[in-house]
């Protein structure tokens, strides 16, 4: 046994030289990537990005603490609809407008995790679900906030940079997505986080080893609302448009089916999880055009189904892939990359 | 300086990766073929409004068939957006910035129409006919915007007009989808009746998700109302009038083009929709036209699938890119965007199959220089779903 | 008060979609504790195909409407089977994933069987006739639905309490492993369970179409449903019908003397409220865990 | 001052007495057992001391502080821990991170140094070094070298067991209720057990309240017994003088007495 112990191992981030390479790697990729694919590419990359600040928001209620939450497209619109309002009406500055709205969400978070603390299950699906679709209604309804005409996003500068381009707001956006999934990573790792996952596994000994309940169920509850509200500001400037039904309860439920999918408890599930659904859901309509199969698609549409509707095979595929990760390996994409991991270490056994 | 640097080197990035620079002639032009765009939402809640860029895609092989457009074939190439405008986006990026379009028709919904819209006007891509009456698409002009969809004001200011001056009626009622389509309904409806000295008696709100109208109904009724126009989608002008009966409430109903497609509307409402009076902004799909009678024949008839229906939303895409095809057509052999623009312009009084339609020379101060249908036409719905002409094409400031 | 009258009236004759909706979901979740979001499209695709044989075939109502309810009743059973005994570890959050999955498939199938135009159920009755009583309105097809509700609850009551079935699936509930060593093959229960809520769905599906038929139709009766149930206790259900009432009723009095804009959004936030003071819904006793 | 003491207390669920009118007092430093057969309350004791139910009547005070309304998470702060009948750990986690849950209380990062946590230089990284070196000694203490890093629900139950009051230790308890420690272990492991809960008196001077099945194992550690049934004190004392009392004789070693019999 090495006594000379390091305790700092158990929390570092770079475990190995060969994730502090990988990791590199992955940076000097995502900088490159705006000039290596096309301008479309950056966009989806933008979209993809969103989706993965989500991901991770949700993941550390959902995934940490355990709770389930029907109504993230809520603080995905208190974030969007904050950000545009106060730059346009208040006449703040993009960074300080973000983190405000991502405030405001939290907020709101908090409120929604005080009648939480109660419930769980459908019981709490049922709510969290109320209070999503009560935002986009309410937010729907009120002129101050465009009602369904929606708001144009302003010119967007920081300093001397003017980030108009996808491009320009690439870099801005993945810096803040890489900040955001390591600090969620380090929460997770240290005090809070770990309290977190205290109450999902066990929450009556983690109040008598000294957790506070209501506030780390509650704070849960805020952060994972201020991440999505982070993403929502965000998102406004991706999409330069938004109106209330962007944010209805079908965002909701792919939100929590990218972090399922993912792996629940996993910030990297929650990054697969985030990329492969978001990366299909932009893709899936382009299904009939890929060659032979789309033509294939048409064909039995013809003759069995209806040509009107052949675009909703996209659903079904989306569907069956959700069904077949949690059928197969519940753990989501994670689990699958534990195995594979194991399998390679084994390999040739 | 900085600043600098960094175009030279995203040029160099980009040469070296083989960006498409385009040298030759223009975006989405080549000597035989002339790139479309168009989106509408094959799936999701809105997907009755598919059928729009169906229809267009048929009309364009037509045209095809018949030799194309000054030697030149139209390629169409629609994609599914679902109604959520994040798809809308990317689709139109991916398309433009890929195979790169001429310009863009149609597009169905207010939502996704004005995510794209700034994309495509910095960018100076023409865009004809969006598939929603707003009055976003005028204010402000937009260059390269050609509104062809007459206003929902409009159709309301001319329903209003017929029910108070023709049928005499004296109380007027609204139901209206809470969005800026039944807004601007109830906007026209009132400014019409103000210029008649009368008020609405009831604004009645829908929205998209209610599954019972009884308290809407139970508000029309309270205020007496004789006539109700409907601001609404299918679904909610079939409830409302179903419920109407149910309750023994019969006003005069009169509803907007998106619920004049007669044949389908009485057969979800069990017929009840048999005296309904609509709005409509483009012949009907047993018009005696003889253009109508040759899309039917040349375009639906070979080109669509079998189980499509030859039907309003189908046509309103040949409708919202006629006015396109006018204008490349007008072109000439030089197809160049600033010159279809100015084509565009010149358009007058030219008639398809919709009320006529005509620009002007572009004026930042004037929406009306890029809407081009100012017209409407009434329709009553009679047995077996066929409609009875009310009025002929009207004009309506 | 005739209006408030009326308002009542309305009120139920809404509540008892919802009521449909929701004594489906109970049954399910009683037995399983699956909250089942596929509900709504097991009854679309039921109606659709009712649709199709009345409609492009011609066949007779009497022999359709049986025949939906039993392949309704297999769907069930044929969707528990395949899927939902597959899973592995369940856990409520893989399960609502599971049945959200299976929605899209059911949907996607749908549509793209159908497309999306609307489209309306020929029906025995006329969805537009009504009946006064005194000076209320009420149309037959909501008797109809009220009637059904009745007849389901009771029915599905007294089945539950008193034959065979009902005890074992009780059993199942309440302890899987001990009612297995009993001799009950809780496989098969489960796999009754989800045929029968099917089934109940599915009347509510055939009901709701007769008026509009589109793809989403069953979304807000859904969550309407959903909801209830989750204020009755969603265990019980004669609280799901209670529930499903209370929320339509409340809806309409909402809608009528506050604010019609607001109206679909209040049932949410009545809940929430509910749920403040009742965690686990009005009808349904608090568990506590223990250490 | 009393160090801790229970002053007629008394609970009910829906009209059944759990406990009725218990009075016992703890001196610092020693081992109180509570024995009793299955059901008699003793857990709800605990229960009742951790904040986890509220009692109906009568007072618990810890040096000179009431707990009987405080929060579990409160009364965890004031310097008492817990272990439990089933098994109550973080399933998920790994040893060392389920007794580093323990040190909640003594650490400080919150959400913001949390996130911050760049570098063993940073407020966070040199608290969860610090604390890990605590948590180290006592994974010595215990013998959990084995299965530092091994996620516990994987962990056979005996050292599960065992991790649980490595946790509870984390906390830094002045009071330790031990809820059946020995329950369901071989006898190796229920020595090793033994060993520790003398340790931690006498090493570490922490009072430990005891709950236990096995009588040799009671008899032979504790300072004092307190033996309830049915919710009431049947009798307290030394272990020589609860081994001689009617009662527990009849409950314990089996004369021929009808269980139901009691009053």
């Amino acid at each position: 046994m090495n006594m000379k112990r390091v305790y700092y191992e158990d929390v570092r981030f770079f475990t190995s030289g060969v994730v502090f390479f990988w990791f590199v790697a992955l940076l000097l990729f995502l900088a490159a990537f705006p000039f290596l694919f096309k301008n479309y590419y950056v966009y989806v990359a933008n979209y993809i990005a969103i989706n993965v600040i989500v991901a991770i928001g949700l993941n550390i209620l959902v995934g940490y603490t355990g709770q389930i939450s029907l109504g993230h497209a809520g603080f995905f619109a208190i974030g969007a609809y904050g950000t545009l309002v106060l730059m346009t009406k208040a006449h703040l500055p993009f960074l300080v407008a973000l983190p405000l709205s991502a405030l405001v969400a939290a907020l709101f978070g908090f409120l929604l995790g005080l009648p939480a603390l109660r419930l769980e299950g459908p019981y709490l699906a049922i709510a969290t679900l109320g209070f999503g679709m009560t935002v986009t209604q309410v937010i729907g309804r009120v002129g101050f906030f465009g009602g369904r005409q929606g708001l144009h996003a302003p010119e967007l500068s920081i300093g001397p940079w003017n980030l108009s381009t996808d491009r320009d707001f690439y870099y801005l956006l993945i810096t803040i997505t890489i900040l955001l999934t390591l600090a969620a990573r380090n929460i997770i790792k240290t005090r809070v986080g770990r309290s977190f996952i205290a109450i999902r596994d066990a929450d009556i000994a983690a109040e008598t080893m000294g957790v506070n309940l209501v506030f780390y169920k509650t704070l849960s509850f805020a952060l994972s609302a201020f991440y999505t509200g982070v993403a929502g500001g965000l998102y406004a400037f991706v999409l330069r448009y938004i109106e209330p039904e962007i944010f209805t309860l079908l965002r909701s439920i792919m939100f929590l089916s990218m972090v399922v999918v993912g792996g629940l408890g996993s910030i990297m599930g929650s990054v697969a999880g985030a990329c492969l659904l978001s990366w299909m859901d932009l893709q899936l309509r382009n299904i009939l055009n890929i060659p032979y199969l789309g033509e294939w698609l048409k064909t039995l549409s013809q003759s069995f189904f209806s040509i009107t509707g052949v675009s909703n095979i996209q659903f079904i595929l989306y569907g069956l892939i959700m069904i077949l990760i949690m059928l197969f390996e519940p753990l989501g994409i994670f689990g699958i990359w534990i195995r594979t991991k194991k399998y390679w270490k084994m390999w040739p056994f | 300086m900085m600043k600098k640097g960094f175009l030279v080197f995203l040029t160099v990035a980009a040469m070296a990766f083989g960006f498409p620079f385009s040298a030759a002639a223009e975006e989405g032009v080549t000597d035989k073929e002339i790139h479309i765009g168009q989106w509408g939402p094959q799936t999701g809640p809105a997907a009755a409004w598919g059928s729009v860029a169906r229809g267009t895609d048929a009309y364009f092989k037509m045209i095809n068939a018949d030799g194309g457009i000054n030697g030149r074939q139209l390629i169409h190439h629609m994609f599914d957006d679902a109604y959520d405008p994040a798809k809308t986006v990317a689709g139109v990026k991916e398309l433009q910035e890929g195979k790169g379009m001429f310009a863009w028709v149609s597009g169905v919904g207010t939502a996704p129409g004005l995510a794209v819209k700034d994309y495509l006007m910095n960018k100076k891509i023409p865009w004809v006919g969006p598939s929603a009456g707003s009055l976003h698409w005028i204010t402000p002009p937009q260059k390269y915007l050609f509104a062809v969809y007459p206003l929902y004001e409009i159709e309301a200011k001319a329903l209003v007009r017929y029910a108070v001056e023709k049928l005499g009626k004296k109380k007027i009622a609204i139901v209206y989808q809470n969005d800026d389509y039944g807004k601007n309904g109830v906007q026209g409806a009132a400014e019409e009746l103000a210029r008649l000295k009368m008020k609405l008696v009831a604004e009645v709100p829908v929205q998209l998700t209610d599954s019972d109208l009884k308290p809407h109904v139970m508000q029309l009724k309270t205020s007496e109302a004789d006539a109700v126009l409907l601001w609404t989608s299918v679904k909610h002008a079939v409830m409302t009038i179903g419920t109407s009966a149910a309750m023994q409430f019969a006003p005069q109903f009169l509803s907007t083009s998106t619920c004049s497609d007669f044949p389908m509307m009485m057969s979800i409402s069990k017929g009840l929709w048999k005296g309904v009076i609509a709005a409509t902004f483009a012949e009907l799909p047993d018009s005696k036209s003889p253009l109508m009678a040759k899309y039917k024949k040349d375009a639906f008839d070979k080109f669509a699938a079998k189980d499509e229906r030859w039907g309003l939303f189908y046509y309103a895409g040949i409708v919202f890119s006629e006015p396109l095809v006018e204008g490349i057509k007008r072109c000439g052999k030089d197809l160049t965007r600033e010159k279809f623009v100015s084509e565009m312009e010149k358009l007058k009084d030219f008639q398809g199959i919709s009320g006529k339609i005509s620009y002007k020379p572009f004026d930042a101060n004037d929406p009306f220089s890029r809407q081009g249908q100012n017209q409407t036409t009434l329709l009553k719905c009679i047995e077996g779903g066929a409609a009875e002409r009310l009025t002929d094409w009207m004009t309506i400031q | 008060m005739l209006n408030f009258l009326q308002m009542i009236v309305n009120g139920m004759a809404a509540g008892s979609t919802y009521a449909l909706m929701g004594l489906a979901m109970v049954i399910i979740y009683k037995t399983t504790e699956v909250p089942n979001f596929t509900q709504g499209e097991m009854a679309l695709l039921s109606s659709y195909l009712t649709y199709m044989f009345l409609d492009q075939y011609g066949v007779p109502y009497h022999v359709v409407f049986p025949a939906a309810l039993v392949f309704a009743f297999v769907l069930g059973c044929v969707l528990e089977f395949v899927v939902l005994r597959r899973a592995k570890e369940p856990n409520i959050l893989g399960m609502i994933v599971i049945t959200i999955g299976l929605e899209m498939i059911l949907m996607g199938f749908v549509s793209w069987k159908f497309g999306a135009d609307q489209k309306t159920m020929p029906f025995p009755i006329t969805p537009y006739d009504s009946v006064v009583i005194g000076k209320v309105f009420i149309s037959t097809l909501e008797l109809l639905t009220m009637g059904m509700v009745l007849l389901l609850m009771t029915g599905l009551f007294v089945f539950l309490r008193y034959s065979k079935l009902g005890i074992a699936m009780k059993a199942t509930q309440q302890n899987d492993v001990a009612a297995r060593l009993m001799g009950i093959r809780t496989d098969r229960i489960r796999m009754a369970t989800w045929g029968i809520s099917s089934t109940v769905g599915c009347t509510a599906g055939l009901l709701i179409s007769s008026i509009v038929m589109q793809p989403y139709m069953m979304w807000d009766p859904l969550l309407k449903g959903f909801a209830a149930a989750v204020m009755g206790g969603m265990t019980s259900l004669p609280g799901a019908v209670f529930g499903a009432y209370m929320l339509g009723i409340i809806e309409n009095l909402f809608g009528g003397y506050i604010s019609i804009e607001f109206k679909s959004v209040v049932a949410f936030a009545i809940i929430v409220l509910v749920l403040c003071v009742k965690p686990s819904g009005l009808f349904a006793r608090h568990y506590v865990k223990k250490v | 001052m009393t160090f801790f003491e229970i002053r007629h207390l008394s609970i009910s669920f829906g009209g059944l007495r759990a406990l009725n009118d218990i009075c016992f007092e703890v001196q610092k430093g020693e081992i109180f057992a509570i024995i009793g057969p299955n059901g008699a309350g003793k857990t709800t004791l605990f229960n009742c001391i951790n904040g986890i139910y509220r009692p109906e009547e009568g007072e618990i005070l810890f040096k000179d502080q009431q707990l009987e309304r405080k929060r579990p998470d409160k009364v965890a702060r004031l310097g008492i821990a817990r272990t439990f009948q089933n098994i109550e750990l973080f399933r998920h986690m790994n040893t060392m991170e389920n007794i580093m849950l323990g040190r909640h209380n003594h650490l400080k990062t919150g959400l913001f140094h949390g996130a911050f946590m760049w570098g063993k230089r940073s407020f966070a990284g040199k608290e969860e070094t610090k604390h890990r070196r605590r948590v180290e000694e006592i994974i010595d203490f215990l013998d959990l070298h084995a299965v530092r890093n091994q996620i516990v629900a994987a962990l056979p139950y005996g050292v599960q067991k065992v991790v649980e009051l490595a946790r509870a230790l984390a906390t830094e308890p002045e009071l330790l209720l031990l809820d059946e420690p020995c329950a369901g272990m071989n006898s190796e492991e229920k020595q090793d057990m033994i060993f520790w809960i003398k340790d931690i008196q006498d090493l570490l001077g922490i009072t430990i309240l005891l709950i236990e099945h096995d009588m040799n194992m009671v008899m032979d550690i504790s300072d004092r017994i307190l033996v309830i049934n049915f919710g009431r004190t049947v009798t307290q004392g030394s272990p020589d003088m609860v081994q001689k009392h009617p009662e527990v004789i009849r409950a314990y070693l089996g004369e021929d007495m009808e269980v139901g019999s009691h009053p």
